[in-house]
């Protein structure tokens, strides 16, 4: 059988949990495929494997190949895996009783500049009118930083947010799964050299991965387990994944629904905001050929 | 010998002073535990951590990706070292060269290694290679650039050739300065791998590492680096070995 | 049992162990000026002989042997040695017993001895041998399995002299090799190179600073003036053969002796 | 040919290449942008580069002292006393294999985010190659010599300056150049890994957006520090020089020691 | 001009220059044995005194030196330098010019030379003055900008010497620092060290290897014999001072010469 080089940009990230359902559940078996997963250490990163021939699919937002087509790299979304920041929030430590509007002037820490975590600080910053500081720490330095005091604010991804917040560590007062205006986050994007030379198996492909949005999302305890244990993190908040990131993600995955192409451009102006200059139309940026049909 | 014994007490009371300032930072919350979980913890970590068959993988994955990068380039770095060293033509092309590359970070070029061997055991291997063998190549040439001509110039009295004068005279003498680069070159060639690891793959113990500390996994963290720092500890032991038994002749 | 002896690009004529220095000049270039060391110096030895070079302290003795050891280039002129020139070291025609012990810290006493014999590959076991053999004509039997550093300034020395002496070469150049010795061990040392020169017919040019010495071992004896090294005498020393303590006090020692020191306090 | 024209031959060949592979095609320009388009980035926006390098610079300087000049004093130090080496150098060699990098992000907590983190990063990085080094080439120092100081009574201090160091010169220079090299790259990473400020910060910025001009223009900037530190270090290696007549490395000119010698006409 | 002389920690009654070496004895612990470099050796040199020490290579007399000088540490028994035990080095009792003439290679010759010099902050007008005198006094005027590797083995040891006499302390150790010179140069500097003695009221202690130097220049010649070195004799040498190259062919020192030799002789 073939295989499907899926290239996922972080371990503990939904797309992760996706993948390894699928595998796990052999949907990508009933597909008559196979498939090998890849982490990379974040979104910039596993776009430049997919460009240097390393994955066939990966998992990212439409900056990204937005961006590449400026520089040589003709790939595009071909289902569309999640409308909103589901799981990330603007924590502040428990203690601290500073509130989104108190931020002015202040530092808040993001992962890397440019990343997901600092437009929606960008963002932030425009919708409430304040201006502070964005720190990038890196993921690992995001919650140490913020606990240190180094940091008055963080913008913190999931499970990462729901672990502290349950700790007790840090509190949220921001959750940005409600608050920013829906967009396309991220996509599964291919090659359009490997969308023409292979269509069924992009398409076998998407079959998989929305077989397995579905199959978690009938089958609660099983992926409850499969994120606690992937994640290496109690069940409580395995569940908390679960609810607020899994049960949130885009069940079509249809490029072509009505929907699409403004939740597209939504997500390039933000990204606009990080200092992207290569913006290309959003007709190139995705693909509605397409449709994914979840393997059962 | 009861100095040899007075050292290595006086090494483990060192250590055990330092463990114990961990444990107590940590535990009287000097250091907020959570950011520096106590060394028990972290033991205790390690521990169940080294009981996982998939650590186990990850760990064995690793050290034959170092040690393949590190038998390549260590000869193949020694070598060119010793041209650059021997040739002064060959040094007054190469060396400022070879500084340059050395003095540029080599996390930029990792796309490239996927570009060129995609992501496997080729791109880490490749990437450590990479990163080690500028050091080599500098080690080796000041390590050559230490001997003394008298030596030489008896060598070349019986007509050494030169394999002869390089394995006679110019190893036993640079041996110290050789050994430490080669711990030197290994701690960058490690450092190599777990980078190329962190970056994308699929396997290695440099992934875990990254997962963890994204997590704030801390006492996982830690654990992990205490892995890593250990097979390095090790090598650097092994070295240690091999440079008592073959400098002894320096008092 | 050497057959390829037969092809060896020597000239026929040209017996092993002749030395023939042409014309030859060396000048030393330093950051403040030219050093010149050697000035138009010409000698020849016959194979065999035994010759002995002296000449105040930095005139160039050292200069001089490093050429014929292939170990320096000259500035100016031609050395020959067995009848081809020597532009490198060459240990089957020229051994070399320096000046400074030049011990290689790292190998024990017998193994600098064997050095020159690793080197070609001898066999472990005849190597070895050979070395003690080596060791015990320097009279340090026993001392074998020491390093360098734990020998006396005498006992490196003669270390050196044992290497030089296992190799075996046709010419043998020893840059006072006997400097850091005792009179008595000096003495011994003295008759058994010439024992050991006498049983194998080689060619010696020996460096020394005590003119009893030269005239004790020489065939001949040359003498050099200070910078710029140039040769000043070159006497026959016609005493005959075993030499003797007695004649140390003989009157034909004591003119020879006599002719040198002229010479020596002269030019130094 | 002589050396420096080959040299030159060569760079000028890299630097075609640069121009070259992108436009052709054979690389990405998403992996290596063309050499005129790295600069046309870089132009145009000099003032943010401008600031980076400065705030970079002053970063690496001040390492560079911690570094190299606690890393060669610490490494003679210890390596000219017996006792204190064999009980100190396995620990400091151990201490250096512990993998910094993925430490850096929990460094950060201590050290703030600004420029005192990449100074201590960068100087820890640096410094431990270069003290090790050194303490090595100590080792390879004639004990003779120290006997001859010691009986003419230089203290310790006089025994490092006037004896350990210069007769260790050349290991001790590759410490610098070795110690140095570190302090770039560890000021950089560190600036790649967590900052808000400099040319390693700029780097990981652009590349998370993949504007890969001005990722390399950064690049580029780099290069230029580590040619600057080249010529520091080549103007002391000449100041140098005289001190190393004793080795291999004072003497290669000497037809003894190189070996390569030529009949006279 | 220098109060603090008045306070120094040296009993009155010991002059400067005195020294005293009782039951001294040294062990080398090598791999295979230990070795008994020197038992039980005691002496006593009066201040002033010119002191020779000859005997056999490899019998002890640099590791004696060695430990006069605070360099090596005795195994058993003491020595006094100048009244005070001398525990180490100590450049304002004791001077040491060494058998190798251990030359710094990166300083010039006249660098070397005012090395010691440096090391007590003795300005810099000062030194080179003193440096070029000491450079002048071993005949090697002209020769201060070269580096030790631009000299000859008799230049180095020159150089080593003056390192010895700029230091200028109350007892000086010199060991086989002539060995490397031709008879001349030896006899002229032999005389040289003779004047400055004689000028300063230094005390000497020499190591050589030449009976005749031995008995020219001493006092009083200390014979040791081989390992374990012990001393076997302790001659004073009565001929009148300046000594003469006559006295050379005289009987008073033919005697004295003999009886050395015949030590030497039975012992190496
Ligand atoms: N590498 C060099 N550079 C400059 N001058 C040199 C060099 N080597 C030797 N000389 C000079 O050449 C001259 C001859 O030196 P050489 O070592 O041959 O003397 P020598 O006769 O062996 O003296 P000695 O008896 O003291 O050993 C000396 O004046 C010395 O200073
Ligand atoms: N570090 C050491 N370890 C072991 N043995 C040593 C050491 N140093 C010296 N010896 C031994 O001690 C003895 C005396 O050595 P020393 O150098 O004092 O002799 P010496 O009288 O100066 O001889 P020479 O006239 O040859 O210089 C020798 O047998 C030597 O092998
Ligand atoms: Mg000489
Ligand atoms: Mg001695």
């Amino acid at each position: 059988a073939d295989t499907i080089r899926v290239g996922l940009p972080t371990k503990t990230y939904w797309p992760t949990t996706i993948a390894e359902t699928a595998v796990r559940q052999k949907l990508f078996e009933k597909e008559g495929i196979q498939a090998e997963l890849t982490i990379y250490r974040s979104g910039a990163e596993t776009f430049e494997g997919m460009a240097a021939g390393a994955a066939d699919i990966i998992l990212d937002p439409p900056s990204l190949v937005s961006a590449g087509r400026k520089k040589g790299v003709m790939s595009r979304i071909v289902a569309n895996a999640a409308m909103g920041n589901f799981g990330w929030q603007l924590m502040v430590p428990t203690k601290s009783t500073l509130d989104v509007k108190d931020l002015n002037g202040k530092k808040v820490a993001i992962t890397a500049a440019g990343s997901g975590s600092d437009l929606l600080a960008l963002w932030t910053i425009q919708d409430k009118k304040i201006d502070f500081t964005r720190v990038p720490v890196g993921g690992g330095g995001l919650v140490p930083n913020l606990l240190a005091g180094n940091v008055e604010a963080a913008v913190v991804y999931s499970p990462l947010s729901f672990q502290i917040s349950k700790s007790g560590e840090a509190k949220t007062i921001l959750d940005y799964a409600t608050a920013v205006p829906p967009n396309l986050t991220a996509g599964w994007i291919v090659l359009d050299k490997f969308a023409e030379a292979k269509p069924q198996m992009v398409q076998k492909a998407v079959n998989a991965l929305y077989g397995a949005v579905a199959f978690m999302r009938a089958n609660r305890d099983v992926t409850v387990k499969l994120i606690a244990e992937l994640y290496e993190m109690p069940p409580e908040i395995a569940g908390l994944e679960y609810d607020n990131t899994i049960m949130k993600l885009e069940t079509s995955g249809d490029m072509g629904a009505a929907n699409v192409n403004a939740a597209v451009q939504l997500s390039l102006d933000l990204a606009k905001l990080g200092g992207l200059k290569d913006i290309v139309p959003v007709e190139d940026v995705i693909s509605a050929k397409f449709k994914p049909v979840p393997t059962k | 010998m009861q100095s040899t014994f007075v050292i290595n007490l006086a090494r483990i009371a060192i250590i055990i002073a330092v463990l114990a300032l961990w444990e107590v930072l940590s535990r009287t919350g000097i250091v907020n535990p959570r950011l520096l979980p106590s060394a028990s913890d972290t033991f205790v970590t390690l521990g169940d951590l080294l009981q996982r068959a998939a650590v186990r993988k990850d760990l064995m994955v690793t050290a034959t990706e170092v040690l393949a990068a590190f038998a390549l380039a260590v000869p193949f770095g020694a070598v060119i070292g010793f041209l650059v060293a021997e040739n002064r033509y060959f040094a007054d092309v190469a060396k400022p060269l070879l500084f340059f590359a050395f003095s540029i970070p080599k996390s930029i070029f990792l796309p490239m290694f996927i570009l060129v061997f995609g992501v496997g055991f080729a791109q880490k291997v490749g990437f450590g290679f990479f990163s080690t063998i500028f050091i080599v190549i500098m080690s080796t040439t000041t390590a050559v650039e230490s001997v003394k001509v008298e030596h030489l110039t008896v060598a070349r009295s019986y007509g050494a050739t030169p394999w002869q004068t390089a394995f006679r005279v110019y190893l036993p003498s640079m041996l110290p300065v050789l050994l430490e680069a080669l711990r030197i070159s290994m701690i960058f060639n490690l450092t190599g791998v777990i980078l190329a690891e962190m970056y994308a793959s699929r396997d290695g113990i440099g992934h875990q590492i990254a997962t963890w500390g994204e997590n704030f996994q801390m006492k996982q963290l830690l654990a992990g680096v205490v892995m890593v720092a250990a097979i390095a500890m090790t090598f650097n032991e092994l070295v240690r070995w091999m440079e008592t038994r073959c400098s002894h002749w320096r008092t | 049992m050497q057959p390829l002896a037969n092809v060896t690009p020597l000239k026929p004529a040209a017996r092993a162990g002749a030395i023939e220095v042409k014309n030859v000049g060396q000048v030393f270039k330093t950051r403040s000026q030219d050093v010149v060391a050697l000035e138009d110096v010409s000698l020849e030895v016959k194979p065999g002989r035994f010759v002995v070079l002296v000449g105040p302290s930095g005139c160039g003795k050292s200069t001089l042997l490093m050429m014929m050891a292939g170990l320096r280039q000259q500035t100016s002129g031609t050395i020959t040695i067995s009848g081809a020139p020597i532009l490198q070291p060459d240990p089957d025609r020229v051994g070399v017993v320096f000046q400074e012990a030049s011990l290689f810290p790292w190998l024990t006493a017998e193994d600098n001895v064997e050095f020159p014999l690793a080197l070609r590959g001898v066999p472990k076991a005849e190597r070895r041998a050979k070395a003690q053999d080596a060791l015990k004509l320097v009279g340090l039997d026993g001392f074998g399995r020491r390093h360098p550093h734990e020998l006396s300034g005498g006992m490196k020395q003669r270390v050196s002299i044992a290497r030089g002496l296992v190799q075996d070469p046709p010419v043998l150049l020893m840059d006072e090799p006997f400097a850091a010795l005792d009179e008595q061990t000096r003495m011994t040392m003295g008759d058994e190179l010439l024992r050991i020169w006498a049983a194998t017919g080689k060619t010696v040019v020996f460096v020394t600073h005590s003119l009893t010495e030269a005239v004790y071992l020489a065939d001949e004896v040359i003498v050099m003036s200070a910078r710029p090294g140039r040769i000043v005498d070159h006497l026959q020393v016609q005493l005959p053969r075993p030499r003797t303590y007695e004649m140390l006090s003989g009157d034909a020692f004591g003119a020879l002796r006599d002719r040198i020191w002229r010479h020596i306090r002269k030019s130094a | 040919m002589s050396a420096k024209t080959l040299r030159y031959l060569i760079v000028i060949g890299l630097i075609a290449l640069w121009e070259l592979l992108p436009r052709t095609g054979l690389i990405p320009e998403l992996f290596l942008p063309s050499l005129s388009s790295t600069l046309i980035a870089g132009w145009t926006d000099a003032a943010e580069y401008g600031h980076a390098l400065a705030v970079t610079l002053y970063e690496v300087v001040v390492s560079m002292a911690f570094a190299c000049g606690g890393g060669i004093l610490l490494g003679a130090i210890v390596g000219s006393l017996p006792r204190p080496r064999v009980l100190i150098m396995p620990m400091v060699s151990s201490l250096y294999a512990v993998p910094l990098v993925i430490l850096y992000p929990v460094f950060t907590v201590w050290l703030g985010i600004g420029s005192e983190s990449k100074i201590a990063f960068a100087s820890i990085y640096g410094f431990l190659p270069t003290m090790l080094a050194t303490a090595a080439g100590i080792q390879t120092i004639d004990p003779q010599l120290l006997l001859a100081a010691r009986s003419m009574g230089a203290t310790l201090s006089q025994r490092l300056i006037r004896v350990i160091i210069p007769a260790a010169i050349p290991t001790v220079l590759s410490g610098l150049r070795v110690g140095g090299a570190l302090v770039i790259v560890g000021v950089v990473v560190s600036e790649m890994l967590i900052s808000s400020a400099g040319i390693g910060y700029l780097i990981s910025r652009y590349r998370t957006i993949l504007d890969s001009p001005h990722v390399f223009a950064g690049v580029l900037l780099v290069l230029f520090l580590a040619i600057a530190f080249n010529a520091a270090i080549r103007w002391i290696e000449r100041k140098a020089a005289i001190w190393q007549t004793g080795t291999r490395a004072g003497q290669a000119n000497d037809d003894i020691a190189s070996g390569a010698m030529q009949p006279a006409t």
